[in-house]
């Protein structure tokens, strides 16, 4: 098997992530569609360090998922927010800036 | 050698500084301080000694070199672009700059009760009029491209919060954005043209630390396309401000909502930026480009003296038709500075100050009128027969008018007669019959003064208008020195002619002879 | 005459002076301001004695002098200095000026006394005296148009002297705005002869520009050149004089005060035309053209003031019509050449004396009847206003023409120079010398009736309340004055050629030509029609009774009494015109050139409310966006590199 | 060793090949399941099984953080807001944006089939592998430790910071601000002795009433003259009807449902 097949199931799970951010309107699927892009490409990360011998892909890695970590906090704390007021997570109802 | 025109640019921004501190502070709006502004007294107090000043300047100005630029300073400014700190004036200047300073007394004497006596108002106003008055004095000194520049953008502050913020149309807002719109959107394309000057003048061999000097620029040749190109960026943006038929839009709005002294500052001195630039900018910059652009820019001044003066018949708003009046006068400066004729450029030189005399005059007279009316207003309907009950008013709005309408023996008359003898015999194609094509306008001016004359002043008073006051001391002296101004100078021209003949000589011969490297060398040439 | 001619600027100067002091003093000087306006007057007169008679010792060729004060202008080539030229012509003028002004002021000091504005009134006198005299005096034409605006300008101050508080007060003021304007469709004429003339001999001074068009000077005009500027001369002498086709202001400018129609608008500042022709003179001979344009222009203007004056009910719109007729006759002999100049100045001199003296008389009847003007309420007159009446009587035989009172003289010299033959239009004698004559026989016409409405007649046709009576001696003393010059002035002056010798250093000798009829016979012929037409006339109005309320009459009568349609006229095919232009203008303003700016804010905003729609708001439209382009870029990157370069 | 001489193994490539379609099968059910806590739990499946690549990967660290932070942290922090947000709640898969749908799935497509023909195309060298490369020997965790606190002591630092202030801010995003002043006791008894006028009873509300046979809260109190006393039953009771007569002076015996007429005072709360 090749090495490569993990960086086409990082891209592949990249694509299916992207998607759900595009087509899923609860916001937190959304937010999980995020994650997931956050992970593929975590595996590429992964795929390429051990590609390259090297591991300072890992250690890229391991800040993308610490910066998840707070991107997380911080986004669920705004859904939260949110649907406490206008009783929704839809990111559709969400609308105030339209032009 | 004193460094007058640096001096006469700084103390205004010290008299604006000093009595503009006093708006930053807290608002006193009580009527106990309503008694104790110091604002006006002190803002004319600086304006008056900026007269002084400029007696000074005259005195030091050495008129049998009229046409050389004296009275200056140079330093560097920003080096790595090549701008310098450059000022200095020939006799065409030195007008203008002592137009500029003797009207500011005037619109603050005229504007006394204007703005009530919110003391931080108040401030505010005298502030930005001898802001604008530092800018003016400056604009019409600067020897370098971009310093002119700057103060060309910087002088629409001022003036646009004249306008928007004190005036006292409805519309002023629109207006102010209507004319901040219009000097940017030609400021804009004068931009271009001053970057792309920089860097051909560089090409061409100028020193890069210099290479906004007028001087420098005169004598350089940047090659036919690109010198016309530049020649329509600066002409554009002067058309613009001066203001000529077909970008005028601006003008009759700014008259209809700025109040009369605004106006009379913006119109009379500011404006004239335009017409000034054009002859000091872009003739000597452009000579080439001039010429090819002389007969178009002829047309479009007649067409300006026709159609604004029909405009200003056809008015029902006094101010609006003030403003329409000098489209008219501005065509006949324009027509004057594109002849190319010693005498046509003189008369336009002449007829920028004395433009500035006789509009100011009428539009501080109107203003005198309009601040009579119970409700203020503009519209010329709205008063009649006010010859017996303001006669003295009258006689200024007359007189006023009449300067207007170029009335022989006053001075109006002697510049407008220069302009169109000039043209006449105009080097351009066609000049002679665009002159012959101008001089209905005549008639037309008779017909808007007189016409408006006719509906203010005679006729029954108008009901409620029977007891106005006539004119106070205070509003006697702002409009005795305007009309003795006229006076003189239509009697005895030669007070002023002394100044502009040698820079209008120069002119005309730089751009008429084939060969203008002497002539170069003289138009360039600083003291 | 060097040792006096340093009195010459105070002919300016006094009522200069006069005029500044009476104006800007203010109400201080109402007491005795009308007193100060005589007296500068005055001394203006005083000071032209002087120089007259010292001129008089002069042998003819030194009578011309040129006096510099100072340099006016001199800018690019154009020097004009502010200079005097006292030459016998102007000499002429200013006598006239001076004298039958301080004359109307004496007058007006009576005639206006109840007028509270009597002051200003005066102030405007002076000043017009002022203007009038450097008109005459100028030696370049800038300067004679200095005094030409400001003769105007005086016109208009005072046609609209009563421009307020009084029922016609806005009429007034249309009427002098009219005149001011129609002077300034003229003065373009002026004002594009001296750009003409600048071009062509690089100045405006008489000194210059005359003998060039003589073709003294090394270069000299060329007969086109002259012709336009000869056609442009006239154009401004047009409007000054009231000649065709600019002759509508005059009657509407008899609603000044009276002394002002007689000393502005009959004796003086409508004459200027003629002046200017005469002085213009070289030009105009070197343009046959432009002297035809001349005559024409006068032959129909004696025509039009006259059939117009035979049909005006208002003695005043009477006696302006008569007077647009007259100055038809001058600028007839104006463009006749040298042999017409002198007697056209002689005929302005001697209807100066009888035209002012008719309308000061008018004002004296009117003073006497309440201010009524209307002649259909006038009648008998003649025993309650006995020196009115005879000074009146002095000037209509004046202007009739008949021996030997003064019009005779100088009317005569115009016709007999109308019969004069031109060398191979042997047409022109016949129908400008038939025109004069018929003119000749209208004027007294009209004249006749104008003078029995007034004063003949068995049965006054006053209303009511009306007690005539003579005014005080301030007015009755300058009647006589006049009356007197209006009889004598010309014998004294016509008889032997003295004035015409006295012009003859000015306006250059005459060729005497025989007129293509013998003298007498014209001289004949001419006081035949006259005395019929004065025959029918008096048969009309002084044996027949005439109707207080004016009858239909046939057409040309209506035609002439609304001016020969002149007002419609000009409404039609000027003023509507213009009118529609000016209206074209402001809405193609409004409508093109500003909405046309506002086209680019416009579209800024129409832009942006294009691709606000991109801005629905939705995040996930955004996120697609963002997307897609990523996936764009991405996209061409590979095609670009990556097909390219890596493969 | 030689570079390249990175040799997968069969067993990992067996478990490659069972464990990438169950994901990318787990990642498509967070396409089209209907509930968002299904979603979450195929995303649980996905990371875990990401986890298990990693320690195949030679990234025994990272597998064990995902677990631990990912499912462990992060994932039940999106189960707690689910419960939040109303975890039975069903998303309605029908699109409301116009082209949405079909731009979303055209993107994701296109994003995948431009990632795959890259990662395809692409000439990658050959593979290394992360313990053949380590001449010390250096187990992972260390290596990686070594990176890490070595090379980017300063990240590690500014994404520390960024923890904090993640946290930080969730406190205040989440933080109520009361409206209302808080209610006290004394500002109750308050609002009551205003209250009276308008008929309010200061002393407690009678109790409802005890029986032999029946001591339940829907029953009123009789007073002293035997009749009932309505306001010894709860409010709530009363307004749904739930109020059970008392007895007078007979022994109700309690047969029929208690919530009778539940429906009709359902609707009357509903229009309360």
């Amino acid at each position: 098997m090749d090495i490569t097949n993990y960086v086409v199931l990082a891209a592949v799970l990249f694509a299916i992530g992207a998607t759900t951010v595009l087509l899923r309107r609860n916001a937190i699927v959304v937010f999980m569609g995020v994650e997931l892009m956050l992970n593929a490409t975590n595996l590429a990360f992964v795929t390429f360090a051990r590609m390259h011998g090297d591991v300072t892909g890992q250690v890229l890695a391991f800040f993308v998922m610490v910066v998840a970590a707070a991107e997380v906090v911080v986004g669920l704390a705004i859904i939260v927010t949110i649907f406490r007021t206008r009783r929704s997570a839809s990111v559709d109802d969400v609308n105030l800036l339209k032009g | 050698m004193f460094p007058w025109l640096t001096v006469l640019i700084a103390w205004p921004l010290v008299g604006a500084a000093v009595v503009g501190l006093g708006a930053l502070g807290r608002s006193r709006t009580g009527p106990a301080s309503a008694g104790m502004g110091l604002a006006r007294p002190l803002a004319l107090l600086f304006s008056l000694v900026e007269v002084v000043l400029l007696v000074g300047a005259f005195a030091a100005f050495d008129t049998s070199a009229a046409g050389d630029h004296q009275l200056g300073s140079i330093y560097p400014w920003i080096p790595q672009i090549g701008a310098s700190y450059a000022v200095g004036v020939n006799g065409v200047g030195l007008l203008l700059v002592a137009l500029s300073v003797l009207l500011v007394p005037l619109v603050l004497l005229a504007a006394w009760q204007e703005q009530g006596r919110d003391e931080v108002r108040l401030r505010k106003f005298v502030a930005l009029v001898l802001l604008l008055e530092a800018f003016m004095v400056a604009v019409f000194s600067a020897r370098d491209v971009f310093l002119f520049y700057v103060l060309f953008e910087a002088m629409l502050i001022p003036a646009y919060f004249l306008i928007g913020g004190f005036g006292q149309g409805a519309g002023r807002r629109r207006a102010a954005v209507k004319f901040l719109m219009f000097s940017l959107g030609g400021g804009l394309i004068m931009l271009a043209a001053v970057i792309a000057l920089y860097f051909l003048a560089v090409g061409a061999g100028v020193d890069p630390s210099q290479a906004f000097l007028v001087r420098e620029l005169i004598e350089v040749d940047l090659g036919t396309a690109a010198e016309r190109l530049m020649f329509l960026g600066f002409f554009i943006a002067f058309a613009i401000k001066a203001p000529m038929v077909p970008v005028h839009s601006w003008l009759p709005d700014v008259a209809g909502n700025a109040t009369p002294g605004t106006s009379t500052l913006l119109i009379c001195v500011l404006d004239k930026v335009g017409t000034f630039g054009m002859l000091t900018l872009c003739l000597p910059l452009f000579p080439e480009a001039s010429r090819w652009a002389a007969p178009f820019v002829i047309a479009l001044a007649v067409i300006s003296v026709l159609y604004g003066a029909i405009m200003a018949i056809m008015q029902t708003d006094l101010l609006r038709l003030v403003g329409w009046t000098s489209v008219s006068h501005f065509g006949f400066i324009i027509l004057g500075i594109f002849t190319f004729t010693p005498l046509g450029t003189a008369g336009s030189s002449f007829m920028m100050l004395n433009h500035g005399l006789a509009t100011g005059a009428l539009f501080l007279t109107a203003g005198f009128l309009v601040s009579r009316h119970p409700e203020k207003s503009q519209k010329i309907a709205a008063y009649s027969g006010l010859r017996s009950v303001t006669p003295v008013l009258a006689g200024t709005f007359l007189v006023a008018g009449l300067a207007t309408l170029s009335l022989p023996g006053l001075a109006t008359f002697v510049s407008e007669i220069m302009v169109l003898v000039g043209a006449f015999g105009g080097a351009p194609t066609g000049s002679a019959a665009w002159a012959i094509a101008a001089i209905p306008g005549v008639v037309l001016a008779a017909v808007y003064v007189l016409l408006t004359y006719q509906k203010i002043f005679t006729g029954a008073p108008a009901a409620g208008l029977d007891a106005l006051p006539d004119l106070r001391v205070r509003e006697r002296i702002v409009a005795a020195p305007l009309v003795a101004g006229l006076l003189v100078l239509g009697l005895v021209p030669g007070l002023a002619l002394t100044y502009v003949n040698e820079p209008a000589d120069r002119t005309a011969t730089f751009l008429t002879v084939d060969e203008p490297a002497d002539a170069a060398a003289q138009m360039g040439s600083d003291k | 005459m060097n040792d006096v001619i340093g009195l010459a600027p105070w002919l300016v100067g006094f009522p200069l002076i006069g005029a500044a002091i009476l104006l800007l003093g203010g109400k201080a000087t109402d007491r005795w301001g009308h007193w100060l306006g005589v007296l500068a007057s005055a001394a203006s007169a005083v000071v032209g004695f002087i120089l007259m008679s010292r001129m008089i010792g002069q042998v003819p060729e030194e009578r011309a002098i040129d006096h510099h004060l100072w340099t006016w202008l001199s800018a690019g080539g154009l020097d004009v200095d502010l200079g005097l030229r006292l030459d016998p012509l102007s000499m002429t003028f200013v006598m006239l000026v001076t004298f039958v002004g301080t004359l109307i002021h004496v007058y007006s000091v009576a005639y206006m006394d109840h007028d509270p504005h009597r002051r200003r009134f005066f102030g405007y006198l002076n000043l017009f005296v002022a203007a009038m005299l450097t008109l005459v005096l100028a030696d370049s034409y800038l300067l004679l148009f200095v005094g030409w605006e400001g003769v105007g300008l005086a016109s208009y101050l005072l046609i609209g002297f009563w421009d307020t508080g009084r029922p016609s007060a806005r009429e007034n003021a249309v009427a002098a705005k009219k005149a001011f304007v129609m002077n300034r469709i003229g003065d373009m004429g002026l004002i594009a002869a001296m750009a003409l003339m600048f071009s062509a001999v690089g100045s405006v001074s008489f000194a210059d520009v005359l003998p060039a068009a003589a073709g003294d000077g090394a270069e000299g005009i060329s007969p086109a050149i002259a012709t336009a500027i000869g056609l442009c001369l006239l154009l401004a002498a047009c409007g000054k004089s009231a000649q065709f086709p600019l002759q509508a202001w005059l009657g509407d400018a008899m609603a000044g005060p009276t002394p002002v129609s007689a000393l502005i608008h009959a004796a003086t500042m409508v004459t200027a035309g003629v002046y200017l022709m005469v002085r213009s003179g070289p030009i105009l001979e070197a343009a046959p053209t432009a002297q035809l344009v001349v005559v024409i222009v006068g032959a129909v203007t004696l025509l039009f003031g006259a059939v117009v004056g035979t049909a005006k009910d208002d003695i005043k719109k009477a006696l302006a019509a008569s007077t647009m007729s007259q100055i038809g006759y001058m600028m007839l002999a104006a463009g006749l050449g040298p042999a017409g100049y002198a007697f056209a100045i002689f005929h302005l001199l001697t209807h100066g004396f009888f035209k002012a003296g008719l309308f000061l008389g008018a004002g004296s009847v009117m003073h006497a009847m309440g201010d009524q003007t209307d002649m259909r309420r006038f009648g008998g007159l003649s025993r309650f206003l006995p020196i009115t009446w005879i000074t009146m009587g002095l000037g209509w035989l004046a202007i009739l023409g008949i021996p030997p009172f003064s019009g005779f003289w100088s009317k005569d010299g115009i016709i007999e120079a109308a019969f004069m033959p031109v060398e191979g239009q042997p047409w022109r004698a016949w129908v400008f010398g038939s025109v004069a004559v018929l003119g000749a026989a209208i004027t007294a016409f009209y004249m006749t009736r104008l003078f029995f409405m007034t004063f003949g007649g068995r049965r006054p046709r006053w209303t009511e309340n009306q007690h005539p009576h003579e005014g005080s001696p301030l007015m009755w003393w300058p009647l006589v004055f006049l009356g007197v010059g209006s009889a004598a002035l010309g014998a004294v002056l016509g008889i032997g050629g003295t004035f015409t010798t006295w012009l003859e250093p000015v306006v250059g000798h005459a060729e005497h030509h025989e007129p293509v009829l013998p003298v007498p016979v014209i001289i004949t012929t001419t006081l035949v029609v006259v005395v019929l037409g004065a025959l029918i006339a008096f048969r009309m109005y002084a044996v027949q009774l005439v109707p207080e309320e004016a009858p239909r009459g046939s057409v040309l009568t209506r035609a002439a009494r609304r001016d020969l349609y002149q007002d419609a006229a000009n409404e039609t095919l000027v003023m509507k015109p213009a009118f529609g232009v000016a209206r074209l203008v402001q809405v193609g303003d409004r409508d093109v050139v500003d909405r046309g700016w506002s086209v680019l804010p416009q579209a800024v905003s129409w832009f942006g409310a294009v691709f606000r729609r991109a801005q629905s708001g939705y995040v996930r439209s955004y996120a697609a966006g963002m997307a897609g382009g990523v996936l764009v870029i991405a996209v061409v990157a590979w095609l670009v590199v990556g097909l390219g370069g890596a493969q | 060793m030689t570079p390249g001489a990175l040799e997968i193994s069969g067993g990992e490539t067996f478990l490659f090949w069972v464990i990438a379609p169950l994901m990318v099968l787990a990642a498509l059910g967070l396409l089209f399941v209907k509930r968002a806590v299904h979603a979450a739990m195929c995303l649980v499946f996905v990371m875990v099984s990401m986890a298990i690549l990693y320690i195949a990967q030679e990234a025994p660290f990272l597998g064990v953080v995902q677990v631990v932070v990912y499912t462990g942290a992060v994932m039940m922090l999106f189960l707690f807001v689910l419960m939040l947000v109303g975890v039975d709640a069903s998303d309605s898969l029908t699109e409301t944006i116009r082209g949405q749908r079909w731009i979303g799935l055209l993107i994701g497509i296109g994003l995948a089939a431009v990632l795959g023909g890259v990662v395809g195309r692409a000439a990658f060298p050959p593979a290394v592998g992360l313990s053949g490369g380590d001449p010390d020997g250096v187990a992972n965790p260390q290596a990686l430790a070594r990176v890490l606190f070595g090379d980017y002591v300063l990240a590690m630092e500014a994404v520390g910071v960024l923890l904090v202030t993640a946290a930080v801010g969730a406190l205040v995003l989440t933080h109520r601000r009361r409206l209302a002043p808080k209610q006290t006791q004394a500002s109750v008894a308050d609002a009551r002795i205003k209250a009276l006028p308008d008929g309010v009873v200061l002393t407690p509300l009678p109790s409802p009433g005890v029986y032999a046979r029946s001591n339940a809260m829907d029953t009123p109190a009789l007073g002293p003259d035997g009749e009932q006393v309505p306001q010894s039953v709860s409010r709530v009771l009363r307004i749904r009807g739930q109020e059970r007569p008392a007895p007078h002076g007979a022994v109700v015996v309690s047969t029929g449902s208690t919530r009778e007429g539940t429906g009709s005072a359902r609707d009357e709360e509903g229009d309360a």
